[in-house]
């Protein structure tokens, strides 16, 4: 059993799990599903829309920063991708996905963005206040902001040296968020 | 059906900006090659930018972390990034993250024209 | 390495694997991640739908038939799913999911539904025409048909004892599909 | 953003048929809940249905083999299932399987009355 076969948060069962390698095509076809999960699932047209970009900002964050040691990156090459995608497939890069593992409850839905990275600091990276992002002209740290301020309970697990666990659920009926 | 296009329009004569439009999603995977253009648009001495976002479906973190870059970088060279008519998605996303007040948001050309050449 | 981690089709490269419970609540996301990944890859408006209804049936056929053997089937009560849910999550009903692969290629995507459920007969299953089924009414059988009217290439794998792999690719700029 | 509902209307004095909406997706997991309410329909000696299948964004093979059995029970009670308005896409896999030619189809209210009710 690998380090990230770890089991479903107590009480829940993992309804739908998708892995796939850390290329940022794969955004939009995990977006599609988590927006569709929502949908189903019972979520107002706002929740769905926040869902949809919480769970985008973790995937992204695993192609942006988990596996930056092997190279990989958002603004690869045609080739450079290519080549990361045979590593990958000829087991020479590890384990190097990101892994959307879905739970289903009556009353709410959680989703777990798993990786093998580097893992992430103990101190809440990226930016606290909006304003921090605005001064410096952009340059990132906005995406842990949005998945803190549209979804309803975020934690990080970093289980030895096995990169990151984000595990984000949203409360159906919950109230709007504001930032 | 269109995941993302970008079309840089001409140059007009007597216009005081240029005209971007962007479609379909900015997102890690597409910003990639919008920031790309841009920049590549800014580097000719272009200092004034009408973004027209009205068919941009979906907006993340990064694409929103462009647009600063570029409004941050006209600035810096007295011009300014105008953004047209944001879809009630996007638009959403900038309110409820306080963009609204950072970017230059109009509903109309005309506006923009105000914006780029005050009387 | 259980039967089903078997490794992808000669020379593809597996991208995406989503692996579920076999319930019908996961069609929806899973035809919406199909689109969103035909969408991206450059597949035409039609080509597109064809894709989207593959998947489904194939994926549906796997809830509809597979697992028949352990009382699965589209028409439970959410009190019977519940159970099922917690049978499989809890080991006692065997890794019983749907899996679907999906391999991306510059002229092609491949798309393989994998169960480990009771297997096809070797004989082509469902109806041969649609008049055949026109005539006794409705009542099934239409799936496989649409299946390979709306993929380029269809191919049915029963490993020893380990259910159904089921192989569909569908190739970009091919002709529309005449039933 | 609904995934699938259902509609169906009362009774009209003087209308010749029951009329349906359905709208969102009919695929193995609606179809559950649509056979059930149309078999309950026509267990209420209903011989006349118009489904209304203009909202109607999707249909599986499972939803064919519903409109089917509706169809040959409709018509071995002397009656008759009409589908109007399908939205393309649906249209376009009806035509690719051949189901044109077998379920009636019609593009409006008008229509399906003179199925209903022929001078
Ligand atoms: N899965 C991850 N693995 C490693 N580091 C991560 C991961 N997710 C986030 N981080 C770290 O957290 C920081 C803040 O992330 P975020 O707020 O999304 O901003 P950005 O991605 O734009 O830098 C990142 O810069 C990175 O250092
Ligand atoms: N994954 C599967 N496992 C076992 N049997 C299957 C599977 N997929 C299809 N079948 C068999 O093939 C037959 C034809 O399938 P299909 O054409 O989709 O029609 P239907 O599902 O409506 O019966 C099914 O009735 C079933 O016996």
């Amino acid at each position: 059993m690998s380090g990230t076969d770890r089991p479903a948060p107590c009480g829940e069962v993992i309804d739908l799990e998708i892995r796939c390698l850390p290329d940022t095509r794969m955004l939009a076809p995990v977006r599609a599903m988590a927006t569709a999960i929502a949908a189903q699932q019972g979520f107002s047209p706002d929740q769905i829309d926040q869902i949809e970009m919480a769970v985008d900002e973790a995937c992204a964050n695993v192609v942006r920063h988990a596996y930056r040691h092997l190279g990989i990156s958002p603004d690869l090459s045609d080739e450079e991708r290519a080549a990361i995608h045979a590593a990958v497939s000829e087991g020479t890069a590890g384990d190097c996905t990101i892994r959307l593992r879905v739970s289903l409850a009556e009353d709410r839905l959680v989703f777990q963005v798993i990786d093998n990275g580097i893992g992430i600091d103990k101190t809440p990276p990226g930016v606290a206040r909006v304003e921090e992002f605005v001064e410096r002209g952009g340059g990132g740290g906005l995406g842990m902001l949005i998945i803190r301020n549209y979804m309803d309970e975020v934690t990080y697990d970093q289980p030895e040296g096995q990169g990151t666990i984000l595990t984000m659920t949203k409360y159906l009926g919950n109230p709007e968020p504001t930032a | 059906m269109k995941n993302y296009d970008l079309t840089i329009h001409e140059a007009q004569d007597g216009e005081s900006f240029r005209r971007v439009d962007v479609i379909g999603c900015l997102d890690s995977h597409t910003v990639v090659s919008f920031e790309k253009a841009l920049h590549g648009l800014l580097d000719q001495s272009v200092n004034s930018v009408m973004i027209d976002l009205s068919e941009l479906s979906y907006i993340s973190s990064a694409g929103i972390s462009a647009l600063m870059g570029l409004t941050h970088r006209l600035r810096k060279a007295s011009g300014e990034l105008v953004l047209l008519s944001p879809t009630d998605k996007v638009y959403r996303v900038f309110r409820t993250l306080g963009f609204t007040n950072i970017f230059k948001i109009v509903d109309s050309e005309a506006e923009a024209e105000g914006i780029f050449s005050p009387s």
